[in-house]
């Protein structure tokens, strides 16, 4: 299929040679689909390569990335776990979408396919390792996607850090990746109603990040301050460590956007340049915007600055071009610095990590500007035939509004559901005491 | 004997070393120390959440001196630590009632 | 030839599409077969891709990821002399490696096959860019091999750690390399007599981690206990290392399992998936174990069923199903924790970092149940024609056994000899002092 | 065209079959031209899904690998500043890349072309995701450069360390990629005097390392040595972090150096096994040198060992083979532990974390070398056509004289202005305190 | 004038902090120690191996106060330190030749 | 009630709690310092640039005992620290006021 794959290709080059520059991206879309109907299913090494190594580098975003970044930010005696409730994430989702997460996510639903898919493939049973999903294998694209959908949870610890019970943990990612996780990402990705729409999610702006860092806040609110807010100091115990871990978040990104291309090619490539350019203009936004109105640039400010140009450009990775990655990236910095500054001060929630602030917030900022960016004008892929700036917009707007929705109701229903169960919060001496002596007899430090 | 026990900014030790080196004092322990006084942590705003600094690092230094050397060693060391600034720190003297050298054995001012 | 093996997976794909479902992977086994017969030997772009970054996440899995590993469950005194082990064991292992270790280990040794390769390319004398094996290039066929034999004496520091002269870890990186690790990986991997009975070890459960843990053990015993071992607490003296390390064994294990199919393909993509089905199932194994018979889950319990998880999959990587997988891995994290603690305990032996009590444990029923779960009943590849179960089993056990008693008594001739040598063992006065500042005159942290 | 590709080799393989083991890479290099002149651009999933992950692990050696290198080795009171300029370099870099640099290093500077580049890309204008670069998307192309464009100022600040304004970093990162770095990989690797002149610099040890090491040496004699330097021990405050960042530089430059070819192929996994083999062997004599001269070994003469057989095997890995590596490797590791250690101290002046006694000495050693070891007669791939190892040497000495000539000159002029302009130094005050709460309000650790 | 030095259990610092300020007292220094006593450290199985922890993080608050305070000053620390379990801690008074307050040179309670 | 404090070599530390408990006393307190004497630290050369370690690590140990037995205790603590080589340290003995325990409120000797 490679060959006809590239005559194709080649036929569509030469016709286009001479207008190149001055044409969209649209024209290579054209000829991918006119390739895709050429084409039966087979499995390409190429690609297939790049997307083994993005699903590596999503789980290295994770662990140890997420779990560096979170467990610098909060105080020497969580440290550990806050990590370890990373890595619990990691474990219990991943049993999950093996089991039905995956099936219900993206198995053909029939008739209630517009809402949720189906059980077909629950436990994984029957997928060969040859069966082909596009141009890689069946159980590559469920890997893929499984990280997806383990980063998401791990990412809704910033908002309750420092305070939940770890069985609380431990039951809400499987009940948050099973009803607030997997059918945002059917109606997204799996051909559910959002996708029918025409709502753009290039690598998981709404699907992960609006969706977590909503549910960050809810659980924020939900499960109460931690004891101490806004009178003692509760700065990062290591930036070292909220340094490095934004590092790895930052490279691992590469494969959550790029890898979002399902195949190694232009698109992919384009999504990791404008992704590497929005993440650089934003963590220089937030810093400068800092700089500018509190006297000093942070590092603190430099990396959150950062991962909110990650979120941003992530709806938006294989659709704009590296113009309107600057522009996005520098908008959602210093949208972001404000949200997780005095946004978050004047509403007085402890969303202790800033998911809320920096995942839902340049999430959203993200989403929007998606629906303008992705215009011919600023560099993009261009819209839909017959689809205006104006219009696409509010299809984003859609998108952003029914994720926000479905995930508070969703999120508060489950945690108070879990607070009836078990308990959401720890004791109060157990939070004088720290997590990691009270709840785990472990401390992150012998020196 | 007596012992000085000096609580100073961090960034003073070396002048205070080398004031002490230079009245031919060779000994003494340093402790990593965090202070509480009237030179109050700055209020921050840390990601939305007023608060204050309340403990600010400081270092103790403790010297074993014979009594007739106090005086000039006090002065060494308040002259060496000295900036004007509020948080500049305390000097406290104890006596002691006996000073030994492990190594030897020996005991009073020899051992110092 | 990318063209001829297209056709014949065409032709295949053709063929079978109607029963694909029900049928097991033998019958892509056939395929890759035919194909390999029909084949000259090219180079795949794709496979080549792959195996680079393979080799670059084994490297990771070492340094930093054992190196991080295993110097955050080490005292302070000895985070910087432990972690320097595993470098040097790194650069001792690369040159044995390209002088004469490849050689022995993939070299045809002609009528003594059986037992070990030739010296003809020691030196990797006259090897080119251009050479072919398989769908890659013979260097990087070296170059990933390279990386097996580092990680393999890496682990055994585990078991001697915290009480091992330096110049005995470089000679015996040396030695055991030669004597063990080359014939060992030449009687699995490299046509020896172990392969020719049939012995399923995907990537390395028998050739590096039985062998490294028995190794480490026989260390362990030899070289006696830590001064003060029982008495004194010798808990990690930093878990977030511990942790982080963990991760990136984790991440960095995908190039060794995945990557051990040596090409981008369904196998390989399937290799990944269970292996995170396996891990996640074993470190819940181990924490939901220790949570049940100790009161409290600990991150160190995680992490260490996680790493037994990766264990025991990695003999059973590219033949076993998700389900299967999901088994051994709940299998492998029970085990584990027990061998970790109450058999330890009841022999009372210093295996310091539980070389012997996870890697061997692990791999021992890891390369066991390999027989047992391939089977297509468990959604496995499938036994080979004509081999029953119980026969797999037995030829499991053969392996494991043959790895064991080798293992044992030429560890057990190396380090004597050593002993004599240079001796093995530091001064106790060094050890009261930490080998860092003892042996190296350098300390891990100056704050 | 990977058919054609394909044939070319395959009529080549016939050929050359018999006297395949005695003949030099040469005739591969002739194969390869000859298949470049059949071939019109298509991308190569493979060759891109490798230069995809390379754009990755390069990042991964700037941060968080050089990030740590460098922090490690501060004193604690300057490891988040220290960390923080590598981040903002990271984030400068990619915008002066994306606006002008990638134009003016690769674009075509018609009549002007041996010099600069031009101005038609800036803004990386026009640039499509179907653009096709050799076998890979040109936007990939320019990804995996930026990355080049990024490590080589933030290798500079291990000259300046402990003690330039932040500001002065932010303009001195702009200003020296624009002015110094442009340039010299225009004349290198964008068509430039010295590419027509037969320099050999595979991955860039004359543009990068060589250049970021004397910048390094100037900046340190420029801004002077840190208050008390050669009194006050300013030993690495964590060695963990130093040996961490070495690891991933270790790993990432497999990106950096196999990622050069830009394809995965032979060359690239050639190039990956030689950077291997010369980085153990530089460890090892450098820890050899430092054993025998100074009585220990240690973990810092182990890990700066390997960054400088990292650096000496750069400009040689598609060049040399794994024998010429070794001797590459001692040779560089050696030479760099006297520039590092005695010649430093000869001369008095203050190259806080060795920029210049790495990176420019092991540069020059590799740069000098590689016009010898590229000889058949060491395995290596063969000098060009007509020319003796003496001329090449010549050469070599040639691209090492004018990039230390200019390096030194523009950067020099550069700081001078920025010191004019805003200062380069900060105070006396805010050194005893630290950069970190002088200059950010922050601290690395609160613990 | 006394030193007043109290070991107490690390969590207890911000309470004492409070009993102080509220009687008035806005100095003091805090060092981490380790403490070894009645509270024996539990004894934990770690991997297979027992042992004891033996030493326990403490916190050491010291107050330097004039003689009269001394009382009123202590029934505060202790009421704030007490928990009634093992482990509460200690306090010791000792008696101060002098202070000085390094940044006015002033000397004696007038320094506190 | 005297106050014994040893500023030893840390990895005496074991050794002086063993020859304690061997006497019956069951607690003190430790905390890690740095200290400057005539164990000069060595003249090293790193990366270049020489310089003194001047500062090297020390423990130091607080035993609060009753006046008649410190002679007893301080002669253990010698023996235990005790290597003869340069820098093993000092031992300072200085009166106690008051000691109180927090958990009951008793004082003196019985408090110990
Ligand atoms: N009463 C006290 N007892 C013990 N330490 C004190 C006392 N008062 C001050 N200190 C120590 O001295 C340091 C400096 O005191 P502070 O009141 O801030 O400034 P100043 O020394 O200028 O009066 C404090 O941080 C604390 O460590
Ligand atoms: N004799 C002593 N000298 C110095 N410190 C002591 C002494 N006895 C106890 N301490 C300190 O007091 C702390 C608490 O003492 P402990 O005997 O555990 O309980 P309690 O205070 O309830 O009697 C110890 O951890 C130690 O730091
Ligand atoms: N005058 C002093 N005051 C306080 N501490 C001292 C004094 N002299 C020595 N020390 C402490 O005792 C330690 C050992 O002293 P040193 O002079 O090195 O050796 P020695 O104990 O053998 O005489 C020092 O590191 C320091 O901590």
């Amino acid at each position: 299929m490679q060959t006809l794959k590239q005559k194709a290709l080649l036929a569509l080059a030469g016709m286009s040679a001479a207008v190149m520059p001055v044409i969209s991206w649209a024209e290579e879309a054209a000829a991918e689909v006119a390739e895709a109907a050429a084409e039966v299913a087979t499995i390409n090494a190429g690609d297939t390569a790049w997307m083994l190594i993005s699903s590596a580098l999503v789980l290295l975003m994770i662990i140890p990335g997420l779990a560096l970044y979170y467990a610098g930010m909060v105080r020497a005696k969580n440290a550990l776990s806050t990590m370890m409730q990373v890595f619990a994430v990691v474990c219990v989702g991943s049993i999950v979408w093996f089991a039905f997460g995956y099936s219900l996510a993206f198995g053909d639903g029939g008739d209630n396919n517009a809402w949720i898919g189906d059980l077909s493939k629950a436990f994984l049973a029957g997928i060969m390792p040859g069966d082909v999903k596009g141009t890689i294998p069946e159980v590559l694209f469920i890997m893929f996607q499984m990280t997806f959908a383990l980063i998401t949870p791990a990412i809704i610890i910033g908002g309750f850090a420092e305070r939940m019970k770890f069985s609380a943990v431990l039951l809400f990612t499987a009940l948050w990746i099973s009803l607030v996780y997997v059918p945002i990402a059917h109606w997204v990705w799996g051909g559910g109603f959002l996708s029918a729409d025409g709502v753009l999610d290039f690598a998981g702006g709404t699907v992960v990040h609006i969706n977590a860092g909503i549910a960050g806040l809810v659980a924020a609110i939900m499960i109460g301050k931690r004891k101490g807010y806004g009178t003692q100091g509760m700065t990062p115990h290591s930036m070292m460590m909220t340094m490095v871990g934004g590092a790895m978040l930052w490279v691992g990104w590469f494969g959550f956007n790029a890898g979002s291309e399902l195949a190694a090619d232009g698109v992919a490539s384009m999504a990791m340049l404008v992704t590497q350019i929005a993440t650089a203009a934003a963590a220089m936004g937030w810093m400068m915007a800092e700089w500018m109105t509190r006297g000093k640039p942070t590092g603190f400010g430099l990396i959150s600055g950062a991962v909110a140009g990650l979120v941003a450009i992530t709806p938006a990775a294989g659709f704009v071009g590296p113009t309107g990655a600057l522009f996005m990236g520098i908008i959602a910095g210093v949208v972001s610095f404000i949200a997780a500054t005095s946004i978050k001060r004047a509403f007085g929630y402890d969303d202790a990590l800033d998911a809320f602030g920096v995942h839902a917030i340049a999430g959203i900022v993200g989403a929007l500007l998606t629906g303008i960016f992705v215009d011919t004008m600023f560099g993009g892929k261009g819209l839909a035939e017959g689809v205006s700036m104006m219009s696409q917009f509010l299809i984003q707007a859609e998108g952003v509004g029914v994720t926000i929705v479905y995930s508070v109701i969703a999120t508060a229903i489950i945690l108070k559901a879990i607070d009836i169960m078990v308990g959401l919060r720890i004791t109060e001496e157990e939070e004088v005491e720290g997590m990691d002596l009270a709840l785990h007899n472990e401390r992150a430090y012998n020196h | 004997m007596k012992l000085i026990t000096a609580i100073v900014k961090p960034f003073k030790l070396d002048d205070i070393r080398e004031a002490l080196s230079s009245l031919d004092i060779h000994g003494m322990t340093v402790t990593e120390v965090k202070g509480f006084g009237r030179q109050k942590g700055h209020t921050e705003i840390y990601r939305g959440a007023e608060y204050t600094v309340e403990f600010l690092p400081k270092i103790k230094i403790e010297v074993a001196v014979s009594s007739e050397r106090v005086d000039s060693i006090l002065e060494a060391i308040i002259a060496a630590a000295h900036t004007g600034k509020i948080g500049d720190g305390k000097v406290f003297i104890t006596n002691l009632d006996e000073v030994v050298r492990i190594r030897t054995g020996e005991r009073g001012t020899i051992a110092l």
